[in-house]
């Protein structure tokens, strides 16, 4: 039995139907438990207040962020390499995702950064890559609605995203190259001297898990949405003929 | 493939739009700049590098979409692809005569330029060789924008949409090049990493590109 | 050098159009396919001549020797005449010879520039790239759209005793008589199933 | 109930409000679609079988 069995639509749906709602349940009580545990049960930050609550989003939208183009890089390799449709469809179902996390780490970036730097905006290195990382969600998404024949999209948007996750790393070093920034060092290191007191920590954890799970069950229900869409597709066309 | 090149050369001359479009719009980008901002000097000093390098992207990236849409339209593109030549030359040949019709006349042009904006004089020399280290890559790079996008109906501002953000950080390494030789400290960096990319695109994207074409003409 | 097609069939679209077809031309013949609009004659020219991916089946000839021409013959309007055949030829490595000016009445028009050629004309153009590329193997979509009589017949002898006469192969599709001794291919029989397997939207069935 | 934000109230209240309202803005967009799209589908299944 390989893994790879999971990559017939038919059998991608059998199996991943009945998991849906109990992925979804688990991660929204996740998330409704870690940003309550977050929001009212954690001290204020001695320096930054209250608004290291933000800390709680913002840290697991970053993450998704990035990790989520991973992900569709990884699909988009799988899809060219081994022609798996659900791999690509994958990739196409996490792009709206990831874009929506993008703008959420944007916004609550923006939102930390006005008390802490004094200014909604700054042109700092890690929010102006995010900035960049919409711009290539969305250039993606824009790829796949515009051309008509799925598998030419396919092949296509998973090209630009191989380019575009290289041109996404080159342009993550100009930044930090042009403008060296406001920006604490990312939260989440293995040096123990940076990180974050536990308490801020464990709550964020929950969130973090949570965000994954919300997005591993959107996943799985986009993917079989376009799955389903892919047949609608297959069926109208041979009845046509 | 040098015949290809000839062609697409001499189809820029006669057809008129290659070479004077570009610049032109290059002109009228730099000269509307200081309406917008104000005639003082000083800022148009500290300002050019920046505005200088976003007037020749802008004007690289109008005359990308024909680099393949009139080939496909009239037929040529699967002639090209069924013959002898690689396809993977076809796109680094178009990419080479886009720049030769676009990017040298800019790289050429830009200094002329500069006066207008009171460009500091220690970097007109940085300005010509990081447009000249940079302007390939902006046409490699938009090359492979216009195989991805050669069968779509409007896809010249589809193709804007993909293709500026690929321009980032040829755009960054290109502006602080002009920006640290204005202000006497060392561009080698930024000029060295301008290099490095034009390199790596010339090296890669044809296959990107080449891959996006037999796709599209399938 | 034969042109031998076993057991192919091709998708439009994702979609299988045409299956099980089998043939093969030997030197100095052609073959005409013909069938109804839409039955895929271009589609099955296009994957002959290597532009698009069989879904099943194989399709044998020498390489580099196959050229495919449909109405769009990537004619160039601001180029002369010869300039457009020589670029072809190059493109080819071949050289561009005289006797295709005369072959394709051209000779008048060599040095003006294609954007100022009739319809008619520019097709002839368009035709005599086939004369000067040296390739063998022709694959031919409806070749003779917007010629008159008169150019139908200089067409159809070029291909007869030119082409094929030194031991070239020729596919056409064409809803005219060329007027060629050439047997012909109905594609009616070959219309794939509305359940034909291989096509790409076949795991959503 | 609501714990003492201090001076960044707002500050903190909006970014909350903010994420929620796009969490299930993207949560509710997925559930629609695929309601929508199953019942394209079974739409499609039934002519496909009441032509057969």
């Amino acid at each position: 039995m390989s893994i790879w069995e999971y990559a017939n639509p038919k059998k991608f749906i059998a199996t991943t139907t009945p998991l849906v709602p109990w992925l979804l349940g688990v991660s929204i009580a996740l998330l409704v438990g870690g940003l309550i545990w977050g929001f009212f049960f954690t001290p204020d930050d001695f320096r930054q207040g209250s608004t290291v609550k933000i800390f709680y989003l913002h840290v697991p939208s970053a993450l998704m962020a990035i990790n989520v183009w991973f992900m569709m890089l990884i699909t988009s390799l799988v899809w060219l390499v081994r022609r798996h449709h659900v791999s690509a469809l994958a990739a196409r179902a996490a792009a709206p995702i990831g874009i929506i996390m993008t703008v959420m780490a944007l916004i609550t970036g923006a939102i930390w950064g006005q008390p802490m730097w004094g200014t909604w905006w700054a042109w700092d290195p890690r929010l102006t890559s995010f900035l960049i990382l919409f711009l290539f969600y969305l250039g993606y998404m824009a790829l796949w609605e515009a051309i008509e024949d799925p598998d030419t999209a396919a092949d296509l948007t998973s090209v630009l995203c191989i380019v575009g996750s290289v041109f996404a790393v080159l342009s993550r070093y100009a930044v930090n190259f042009w403008n060296q920034g406001l920006h604490q060092p990312a939260s989440l290191s293995l040096d123990k001297e940076e990180n974050v007191a536990d308490v801020f920590w464990y709550p964020a954890l929950v969130c973090i898990a949570g965000f994954v799970l919300l997005f591993v069950a959107l996943v799985l229900m986009r993917t079989a949405t376009e799955i389903r869409v892919r047949r609608i597709k297959a069926l109208e066309a041979r009845m046509r003929s | 493939m040098i015949a290809l090149l000839r062609r697409d050369l001499a189809l820029a001359v006669r057809a008129g739009g290659g070479f004077g479009l570009g610049l032109a719009f290059f002109l009228i980008v730099v000269v509307l700049v200081p309406f917008g901002v104000g005639p003082e000097a000083a800022l148009l000093t500290l300002i050019a590098p920046g505005i200088l390098w976003v007037a020749a992207l802008l004007a690289a990236l109008l005359s990308l979409d024909r680099i393949f849409a009139l080939d496909f339209e009239d037929g040529s593109l699967p002639l090209l692809a069924t013959s002898p030549l690689p396809l993977e030359g076809v796109a680094l040949i178009k990419g080479i005569a886009h720049w030769i019709t676009t990017g040298l006349p800019l790289t050429l042009a830009a200094p002329a330029l500069g006066f207008l904006l009171n460009l500091a004089p220690s970097a007109y020399v940085w300005l010509f060789a990081s447009l000249a280290l940079g302007t390939p890559a902006l046409s490699m790079i938009g090359t492979f924008g216009a195989a991805l996008t050669v069968g779509l109906r409007r896809g010249g501002l589809l193709m804007s949409l993909l293709v500026l953000p690929l321009y980032v950080p040829t755009l960054i390494f290109g502006a602080e090049a002009v920006r640290r030789g204005a202000d006497g400290l060392g561009a080698a960096t930024p000029l060295l990493m301008l290099a490095g990319i034009t390199l790596g695109s010339f090296a890669l994207l044809p296959f990107a590109a080449s891959a996006a074409l037999r796709v599209n003409l399938k | 050098m034969v042109l031998t097609v076993s057991d192919l069939a091709v998708a439009r679209g994702g979609a299988p159009v045409l299956e099980g077809l089998s043939f093969s031309v030997a030197p100095g013949e052609a073959l005409v396919l013909r069938g109804p609009n839409g039955i895929g004659k271009t589609t099955l020219l296009r994957t002959l001549a290597g532009l698009q991916p069989p879904i099943a089946g194989t399709v044998n000839f020498p390489e580099d020797t196959g050229a495919y021409a449909s109405h769009a013959d990537g004619i160039k309007a601001q180029l002369t005449v010869t300039e457009n055949l020589a670029f072809w030829a190059d493109v080819h490595g071949a050289d561009l010879v005289d006797s295709v000016f005369e072959a394709f009445d051209l000779v008048d028009l060599r040095d003006r520039f294609a954007g100022t050629l009739s319809a008619g004309q520019k097709r002839r153009l368009g035709l005599a790239r086939l004369g000067v590329i040296g390739r063998d193997v022709l694959f031919l979509d409806e070749p003779t759209v917007s010629l008159d009589g008169f150019s139908v017949k200089m067409f159809a002898s070029w291909l007869r005793d030119t082409h094929l006469a030194l031991g070239g192969i020729a596919v056409i599709a064409t809803h005219i008589d060329l007027g060629l001794d050439a047997p012909e291919l109905d594609l009616t029989p070959f219309k794939a199933a509305p359940d034909a397997r291989g096509g790409s939207d076949e795991a959503f069935l | 109930m609501i714990p003492d934000l201090g001076k960044y109230a707002v500050e903190v209240l909006t970014a909350y409000g903010v994420s929620i309202a796009l969490l299930v803005l993207i949560v509710g967009l997925s559930v629609q679609r695929s309601r929508k799209v199953r019942a394209q589908l079974a739409d499609v299944e039934a002519r496909r079988d009441a032509a057969r």
